[in-house]
């Protein structure tokens, strides 16, 4: 699942013409029409996101957000209703929650804050939808690419290094059984 | 109670009898003011009207002046000052080019400017700060029977209603009643005076003065009381010219501060009421207080 | 009779001018105007105006600047901000008037001998030289490049205010000389315009 | 017929895995009498050549424990997973990256200017550190390059199971000799414990109530415990909702909250965010303060909620610190 | 995964919708690229997906190409994906094996660059692609539908709903917070453009909702609490004390006739404050029920102070004449006290109507300081033959040279007072031309004075209403554009003397004018109720950023609103006439019975479930259920959720520490996979994070 290949333009191919990729979480009552509305006054905002429709806020597990980070998103937005609009009463709470206690952490990993960003905005707020997507999108510019998946290659040059060593070596000892050939990506111990 | 004070060209010239009513005033109940050193000209309407930067840059001179004496508050008695220094304020915080260019230019004097000094009116200062009750307990000679038609004219309520409602300020009015004079209520409260105009265009300036004056007469007031040097010298200066024009309309104009004085029983030479042109002749009687 | 052609062509426009002016801060929401008149039905001068202040602000919208910088209610403005608090527009008339006359005053395009341009001017000096405004020898200057024969109408009214202890023809003055130059020269420079 | 080969190796870990193989104690007899322990450098003398010696694949098993951090360790690694036919990552470090793991956030400098200069204990006025190459006497011997990163095991090689626990319990081993000796074994990948939370074995389950809003937290030195409700009930944050169970709860049987050694379920990706998901989605404040009053108590989120499993994170490691361009 | 990617046989579409997308998007190139991706068997672009035709074609293709998953690009599902769903069904598959992918309203709509919008097209899609592999077939949930409905609002709106549907033999529950129903149109004299009188309209439509068999009518009641969902609300009204027993009390008012207070002497609200009425009133001759009602802040037999709660203390200190005039009926009941009532309902109805702009708020026009500044409300009831006057139109200050109570000469009538207006109301108010000029007309009728109207512009877009405009011109009203910049009344010239000056620039003579008037009547706009925000909480509705309750769609669900069962009509929508809000009132109701007669409702099967064997029982999710869905089985140590009363948020699935928890159509494996499916592009995705990535390896 995770060998589509890469269309025309890969943006990160050529770091002058990066522009940020940003992953929101929109929540299906208040966000998402929102943005709907945004589309329908005809606003026009910057293409870096790419809206995931949830049900509420409260839905957006906080491995969503590392996954989409880990896989290359330079940022994550997460919209819900306004406090106390809530569609299911109170699931925008929970992810003001969560949140919270997430940028913590993330800081302690390294993580700017800007890059995972919660916003209440309502059904009738399609002009947010456009500011916040506009700033936000400014904003990740501002602070650069986060590249996650690059980062992983890079560190992982280290041992990817010994392994064709080693590999070279035993190639010229003698044929080595495929199954101690290094494993295929996408079978591991989560599958 | 402590403010840093700007007195503005027109306190130290025309309006001279404004500050000289005022400070005493203060000073009799209580109100600290310390005159901002070197301060210049506020920038006044008359600068906006050829370059905004610079109205703004001399405007925050005196800003950042105030800020050096170290107290938050900064009094403005003149209406004209009192509206191009908030609005200086106002245009630095929200015009992030201007305030480069200014902050800059005040580098060149070795001054900075905060921009977060309160700048405020004597009657926001009375009415907020010192209160009515106290400036009651000051009262010797209440002004009973003087009938006094409020003029609040244009900049201290416009465009900034900072202390007192835009369409019916009402801070003089109860500061009047609590020296026991009269509230003659008319419509023109806050209606232009003619500004600068009575000078460059009289038919225009002064037809504006003219209907003031008329009205408040024909709503039965003795006197009129503004806060405003330019008010004062326009409601007071141009009684001919406008006699010769229209009709005479002879209502003395004075201070509030100098209504203050009287009230207060301050001595003539304080309450200088012979700088107006049309004198205010009233001798309100002393109460024995209990 | 005599008959004046009224019609505008595109060309008596100078396109670009409104956006100019509206980018100017302070300016900005000129651009909502619906038309309506307040502006002109507060301003307790419209009365003396060629153009009302509604007119003006279509005018500057439609880039008629030359009609803009030479209407006389630019100068009939007395700053009384009416406008500004009326207007259900919430423009800033009052500042948009203001840039209008800086514009008029830069372009010299004015009446001869009109007094209001003439008095900003010397404040403007004043203010330069000595830092503070000594305004009756403000008026008396302005009367001299203006209405020489004026000033003389003006006799009583002097004479009144020395009677009233306010007549005063020594320039006040701040006592760090030059400080307002030296401020005024580098917000020239800041503006990108070192000549001026 | 000759026994199947097994061999215990470990890398970067504290030994404990290799106690719990003790621990077995006389079953270790069972389990010697139907093997042949043919490396196992904590208990006998065994040398790398002998097993680079072996065909590929000629190890029935490979019992690995600990995190990798070292070339040699890696070197290692690759060496016995062509060798054995199922390589088990043995214990929290070789699963999760364990405690060691926790080095990932902190820049490879940093580690070795404490271990070697600044660490109270040491005395190294020369600042000598380890070096890969260095010259000594005329001969050129090289040392194993310490990695900028600490990996789990199957970050490094292809893994057949998974045996969790800091350390791994001795049923646990036990049955998964069984297992690996009896062939019937779960799919490849698999974690040889329960696919349930720790609360379903865990003594102190029912005394948990079913509306817990948590007022503030506390850490498990910041009170005296009652011994048989909920940690989490008592504001005490307890990895057990997140964690695999099978360790028969020994923590909180022994009146300590758990801290997550057994990792995640099947079903989860991220161990911490998971935990982090759960704990403040229950915080009982509303407002932005009340929250961050509450969330104070939780002064080290990544130690609390990647005690072991930073290294098989979504995230790995902190993620601005410098990596080394190469290896060797 | 990979062996599920065999099996799946997708087929993408993407919609051109004319121009809307394909201006900004290449389609062909979306689908080209998509073509490419495994499971995709079939991928093409269409002009118009959601016509016949389109629809037509997905059906033909999965039954030709043995389609087992459908991806369809185009505008927003809330707008198409019950559609496409449909034409899936009809394709011989479970609806649930399709996905949506929205690229109008999130991507051609607000986008300027068409590569990166393409670009965006390509990664949505793909997600949805990797999505659609995981989905499985669901079971539609069917809800029955209570058949009674309830009405909140006894305004026009109200009124014509819960006729509609009680004549349609539902079971309606009106609520009303006034002490009759009729709202604001009970109060207008006549109704434009065709000058009938509102009362001739209204009066037998109130009447026949007071006898009607269907109706239960509750006027001086709140809805104070509202729980459930579509088909089953459970509602709670709180019936205000009228200290009066409705079921008694025949309207014969002789209590009234006979209270202690001989003269009317309080503050008639029916009556705008124009008029006066006693402690013991009917709001008005016409008022529906014909029940009085007695006001304790006045009445003398209770005392001034209150209980804690808040409740008035009987005094007993009045000699009660009432009570003696009532006699036998004993309707009077000075110890009733307000009481809650819960009703069933399956869906509601709001019609809570709108409140007019408060004209203080613009004090260039004097309201509140020159008596005779009105505004059109109070005109209205000025003009009303049953108003305070008699219909006479008498100023409040002024005399006749007879010395009798002044009739105006000359009449200023100010349009869009708090409307068009940034610092009060910037929307047009719709209606208030229109009254302007019936009122103009009006008081032509009754005075024969001079009329002015200052408007900004003037809005007839309804039928017969430029024809009306017309009329007036002929007339002789004056119509003058320019907004009004004050009123005042000082006098410049001899004829303003002691009259009220109207302050304005003609703009289209361009010349500043003053015109003296004797009255002047201000056309407030229409606002939101103050309430509106608590209201809208109480039935979970949404509010647009002017305050106006927000429908689902302004085109294709405009009464609908967020919350399925809970409609709209009238004003709390918006600004509208009275033929609008009928018709609007109408729809609402047809909206009510469509679903009623249904007998069910069709739900999202979008509920969580919790995987039994791998609960470990930490009740982590108990207490995060808003709707006490999840249950904890003591005997097996397991939580559980009733699906019943799940509504699908998925909080506690995002929030099981354990990844127990699964929530239909947002399985955490589809997020993931969509997650993956719109970053797939990333270089070295390929690599599953946290595991060694392979590509240098050889």
């Amino acid at each position: 699942m995770s060998q589509a290949p890469a269309p025309a333009a890969a943006p990160a191919a050529n770091p002058r013409d990066w522009s940020p990729r940003i992953v929101a979480f929109f929540c299906n009552w208040c966000t998402y029409t929102a943005a709907d509305l945004a589309g329908v006054s005809r606003l026009k905002y910057a293409p870096n996101v790419r809206v995931i429709r949830l049900m509420c806020s409260g839905r957006v597990d906080p491995q969503f957000i590392l996954d989409a980070l880990a896989r290359g998103a330079d940022a994550v937005l997460v919209g819900g209703c306004h406090p106390g609009d809530c569609h299911y009463v109170e699931g925008n709470y929970k992810m003001l929650r969560r949140h919270q206690l997430l940028q913590r952490m993330l800081t302690d990993l390294g993580i700017e804050p800007e890059r995972v960003r919660l916003e209440w905005i309502s059904a009738a707020e399609g002009e947010k939808v456009k500011r916040v997507i506009n700033e936000m999108t400014e904003q990740i510019k501002a602070l650069g690419p986060l590249g996650l998946p690059r980062k992983f290659a890079e560190w992982d040059r280290e041992v990817i290094a010994l392994a064709r060593e080693v590999h070279a070596r035993d190639a010229a000892a003698g044929p080595c059984p495929a199954h101690a050939a290094a494993p295929q990506p996408g079978e591991t111990v989560h599958a | 109670m402590k403010y840093a004070y700007f007195p503005g060209c027109s306190l130290k010239g025309t309006g001279r009898a404004y500050e000289e009513s005022l400070l005493p005033v203060l000073r009799h109940l209580g109100v600290e003011v310390q005159e901002i050193e070197d301060w210049n000209c506020c920038g006044a309407t008359a600068y906006m009207a050829v370059d905004e930067g610079k109205a703004c840059a001399a405007a925050a001179r005196n800003l950042a002046l105030a800020e050096r004496t170290g107290l938050q508050q900064m009094l403005a008695p003149c209406s004209a000052c009192y509206l191009v220094l908030n609005k200086a304020q106002h245009y630095l915080n929200e015009y992030p080019a201007m305030r480069r260019v200014v902050t800059r230019a005040l580098d060149s004097l070795g001054l900075q400017c905060r921009g977060d000094t309160a700048v405020r009116h004597p009657l926001d200062v009375l009415l907020n700060d010192v209160g009515l009750d106290a400036i009651r307990q000051k009262v010797t000679r209440p002004l009973t029977g003087l009938r006094v038609a409020p003029y609040y004219g244009c900049q201290i309520v416009r465009p900034y209603a900072t202390f007192d409602d835009q369409a019916n300020p009402t801070t003089m009015d109860r500061l009047l009643e609590a020296l026991g004079a009269t509230v003659v209520h008319w419509p023109l409260k806050t209606k232009c005076c003619g500004g600068s105009l009575t000078g460059t265009l009289p038919e225009a300036g002064l037809r504006l003065s003219y209907i003031l004056l008329k009205e408040a007469l024909k709503r039965g007031a003795d006197v009129i009381a503004t806060v405003c040097p330019l008010c004062q010298f326009n409601l007071d200066a141009y009684h001919a010219k406008i006699a010769a024009r229209w009709e005479p309309v002879r209502i003395p104009t004075v201070y509030f501060s100098q209504l203050m004085g009287l009230a207060f029983g301050l001595a003539a030479d304080q309450t200088v009421l012979h700088r107006s042109m049309v004198p205010l002749r009233f001798q309100p009687a002393p109460v024995a207080r209990t | 009779m005599e008959i004046k052609r009224t019609i505008k062509y595109e060309a008596d426009r100078v396109p670009g001018f409104g956006r100019e002016v509206m980018s100017v801060p302070g300016c900005e929401a000129l651009e909502h105007c619906i038309q309506c008149g307040t502006c002109s039905g507060v301003c307790p001068l419209s009365i003396y105006m060629d153009y009302t202040p509604r007119q003006v602000m279509e005018l500057v919208r439609s880039d008629f600047k030359n009609e803009v910088l030479r209407s006389h209610t630019i100068w009939l403005c007395a700053s009384c901000y009416a406008c500004t608090v009326e207007c259900p527009r919430q423009i800033r008339i009052t500042d948009i008037m203001y840039e209008l006359k800086q514009r008029a005053i830069k372009e010299g395009v004015y009446p001869p001998r009109f007094p209001i341009p003439v008095l900003a001017e010397e404040f403007t000096k004043m203010v330069r030289n000595h830092g503070r405004i000594s305004e009756t020898r403000l008026v008396t200057r302005m009367y001299l490049r203006t209405h020489p024969l004026a000033a003389l109408g003006m006799a009583g009214l002097g004479l009144n205010l020395m009677k009233t202890g306010r007549f005063s023809l020594t320039q006040d003055r701040i006592e760090r000389h030059g400080e307002m130059e030296k401020l005024m020269a580098a917000v020239d420079r800041e503006n990108g315009k070192a000549d001026a | 017929m000759p026994k199947p080969k097994v061999a215990f190796y470990w890398c970067a870990s504290c030994g404990g895995c290799e106690e719990t193989v003790v621990d077995l104690a006389e079953d270790i007899l069972g389990v010697v009498e139907k093997v042949d322990i043919v490396l196992w450098p904590v208990a006998m003398d065994f040398k790398y050549k002998d097993v680079a010696a072996l065909a590929d694949g000629a190890l029935f098993a490979t019992l690995l424990n600990g995190a990798i951090r070292t070339s040699e360790q890696e070197e290692l690694a690759v060496l016995l997973r062509r060798k054995s036919r199922y390589l088990i990552a043995y214990g929290a470090c070789a699963q999760l990256g364990g405690i060691p793991a926790l080095a990932n956030q902190f820049p490879r400098e940093q580690v070795l200017r404490f271990n070697y200069e600044e660490a109270p204990s040491v005395v190294n006025p020369t600042r000598t550190r380890p070096r890969v190459h260095f010259e000594e006497d005329g001969r050129t011997p090289h040392l194993p390059e310490f990695r900028h990163v600490v990996r789990a095991l199957d970050q490094v090689v292809d893994v057949d199971f998974y045996i969790p626990g800091c350390p791994p319990t001795p049923n646990l081993t036990r049955a998964a000799f069984e297992a690996l000796l009896g062939g019937n074994l779960p799919p490849k990948g698999s974690v040889l414990a329960p696919d349930v939370a720790l609360c379903e074995e865990c003594p102190r389950k029912a005394s948990k109530p079913t509306n817990v809003a948590f007022t503030e937290f506390k850490r498990p030195h910041q009170g005296l415990w009652d011994s048989s409700q909920c940690f989490l009930a008592q504001g005490v944050v307890c990895m057990g909702p997140a964690t695999r169970s099978g360790c028969q709860a020994a923590c909180t049987c022994g009146n300590m909250p758990c801290t997550g050694c057994f990792g995640p379920t099947s079903r989860v990706r991220d161990q911490g965010a998971k935990m982090l998901s759960s704990l403040a989605a229950n915080v009982a404040a509303r407002d932005e303060a009340g929250i961050r009053r509450i969330l104070d108590g939780l002064p080290d989120p990544v130690g609390t909620f990647y005690r072991y499993g930073l290294a098989k994170s979504l995230l790995r490691r902190k993620v601005n610190l410098p990596t080394g361009s190469n290896g060797h | 995964m990979k062996a599920k990617r065999d099996e799946v046989r997708i087929g993408f579409y993407v919609c051109h919708c004319g121009h809307n997308i394909a201006a900004m998007v290449d389609c062909a190139a979306v689908a080209r690229y998509i073509a490419t991706l495994p499971g995709v068997v079939l991928s093409r672009d269409y002009k118009y997906m959601c016509s016949d035709p389109g629809q037509e074609l997905i059906q033909q293709d999965i039954r030709e190409y043995g389609l087992n998953r459908v991806v369809v690009a185009s505008c927003s599902p809330l707008l198409h994906e019950h559609t496409f769903r449909g034409a899936v069904t009809a394709g011989g598959l479970n609806p649930y094996f399709f996905h949506m992918v929205n690229i109008r309203e999130h991507d051609s709509w607000v986008h300027t660059d068409r590569v990166l919008a393409t670009e965006k097209a390509k990664d949505l899609a793909r997600a949805a692609v990797e999505r659609v592999v995981h989905h499985k077939p669901l079971e539609i949930k069917k809800v029955p539908i209570h058949p009674d409905v309830l009405v909140v609002g006894g305004g026009i709106a109200g009124i014509h709903a819960a006729l509609t549907l009680a004549n349609a033999g539902k079971k309606v529950f009106l609520v009303e917070r006034e002490p009759s129903i009729g709202g604001h149109m009970a109060k207008f004299d006549k109704t434009f453009p065709t000058l009938d009188c509102a009362a001739c309209i209204l009066t037998p439509k109130m009447s026949e909702v007071g006898s009607h068999p269907n109706i239960t009518l509750w006027t001086w009641s709140e809805v104070v609490k509202v729980d459930g969902y579509v088909g089953n609300y459970t509602v709670q009204i709180k019936r205000k004390a009228r200290y009066v027993i409705e079921d008694l009390c025949t309207g014969c008012q002789d209590c009234i006739a006979h209270c202690v207070y001989k003269e009317p002497k309080f503050d008639d609200l029916f009556n705008e404050r124009l008029g006066k009425r006693k402690p013991v009133y009917i709001p008005f001759p016409q008022a529906t029920p014909q029940v009085v009602l007695i006001d304790p802040e006045v009445c003398l037999n209770f005392k001034r102070n209150k209980n804690p709660d808040g409740t008035p203390v009987v005094s007993d200190k009045c000699k009660k004449t009432c009570v003696e005039a009532c006699g036998e009926k004993r309707a009077i009941d000075f110890t009733q006290k307000d009481q809650v009532v819960e009703i069933k309902v399956g869906t509601i109805l709001v019609c809570t109507g709108f409140k007019t702009f408060d004209a203080r708020r613009v004090p260039a026009y004097g309201y509140g300081v020159y008596p005779n500044v009105y505004t059109a409300l109070e005109v209205e009831r000025l003009v009303n033959a049953s108003g305070p006057t008699g219909g006479q139109v008498v100023l409040r200050q002024g005399t006749n040279p007879d010395g009798s109570p002044k009739n105006p000469r000359s009449i200023g009538i100010i349009h869009c007072v708090g409307s068009r207006d940034k610092k009060t109301n910037l929307w047009c108010s719709r209606v208030c031309c229109m009254y302007s000029m019936k009122l103009a007309h009006l008081l032509k009728e009754h005075t024969g004075a001079e009329i002015y109207n200052f408007y900004i512009d003037i809005r007839t877009p309804g039928k017969g209403y430029e024809e009306f405009y017309n009329k007036l011109l002929e007339e002789g009203t004056h119509f003058i554009r320019g907004r009004v910049g004050e009123v005042t009344d000082w006098a410049m010239t001899p004829e303003e003397e002691g009259k009220l000056v109207i302050r304005v620039e003609d703009t289209l003579a361009g010349v500043v004018r003053r015109i003296p008037v004797d009255m002047v009547v201000l056309a407030t706009g229409l606002e939101p109720q103050a309430d509106a925000d608590a209201v809208r909480r109480l039935f979970n509705m949404s509010c647009g950023g002017d305050g106006w309750f927000l429908e689902r769609h302004p085109k294709l669900a405009p009464v609908n609103t967020f919350t399925d069962g809970v409609f709209l009509a009238g004003c709390c929508q918006g600004p509208k006439d009275i033929p609008d809000t009928v018709a609007q009132a109408g729809a609402a109701a047809a909206e009510a019975l469509a679903l009623i007669d249904k007998g069910y409702v069709e739900q999202e099967p979008n509920t969580a479930h919790i995987l039994d064997a791998e609960c470990s029982g930490c009740k982590s999710c108990i207490p995060l259920c808003p709707y006490t869905a999840i249950l904890f089985d003591e005997t097996r140590q397991k939580a559980y959720i009733n699906e019943a009363l799940c509504k699908g948020c998925g909080t506690c699935v995002g929030s099981c520490p354990s990844g127990s928890i699964v929530q239909n159509l947002f399985e955490d494996a589809e997020i993931f996979s969509e997650i993956a499916g719109v970053l797939a592009d990333e270089p070295v995705a390929a690599g599953r994070p946290g595991n060694l990535t392979q590509a240098a390896i050889p």
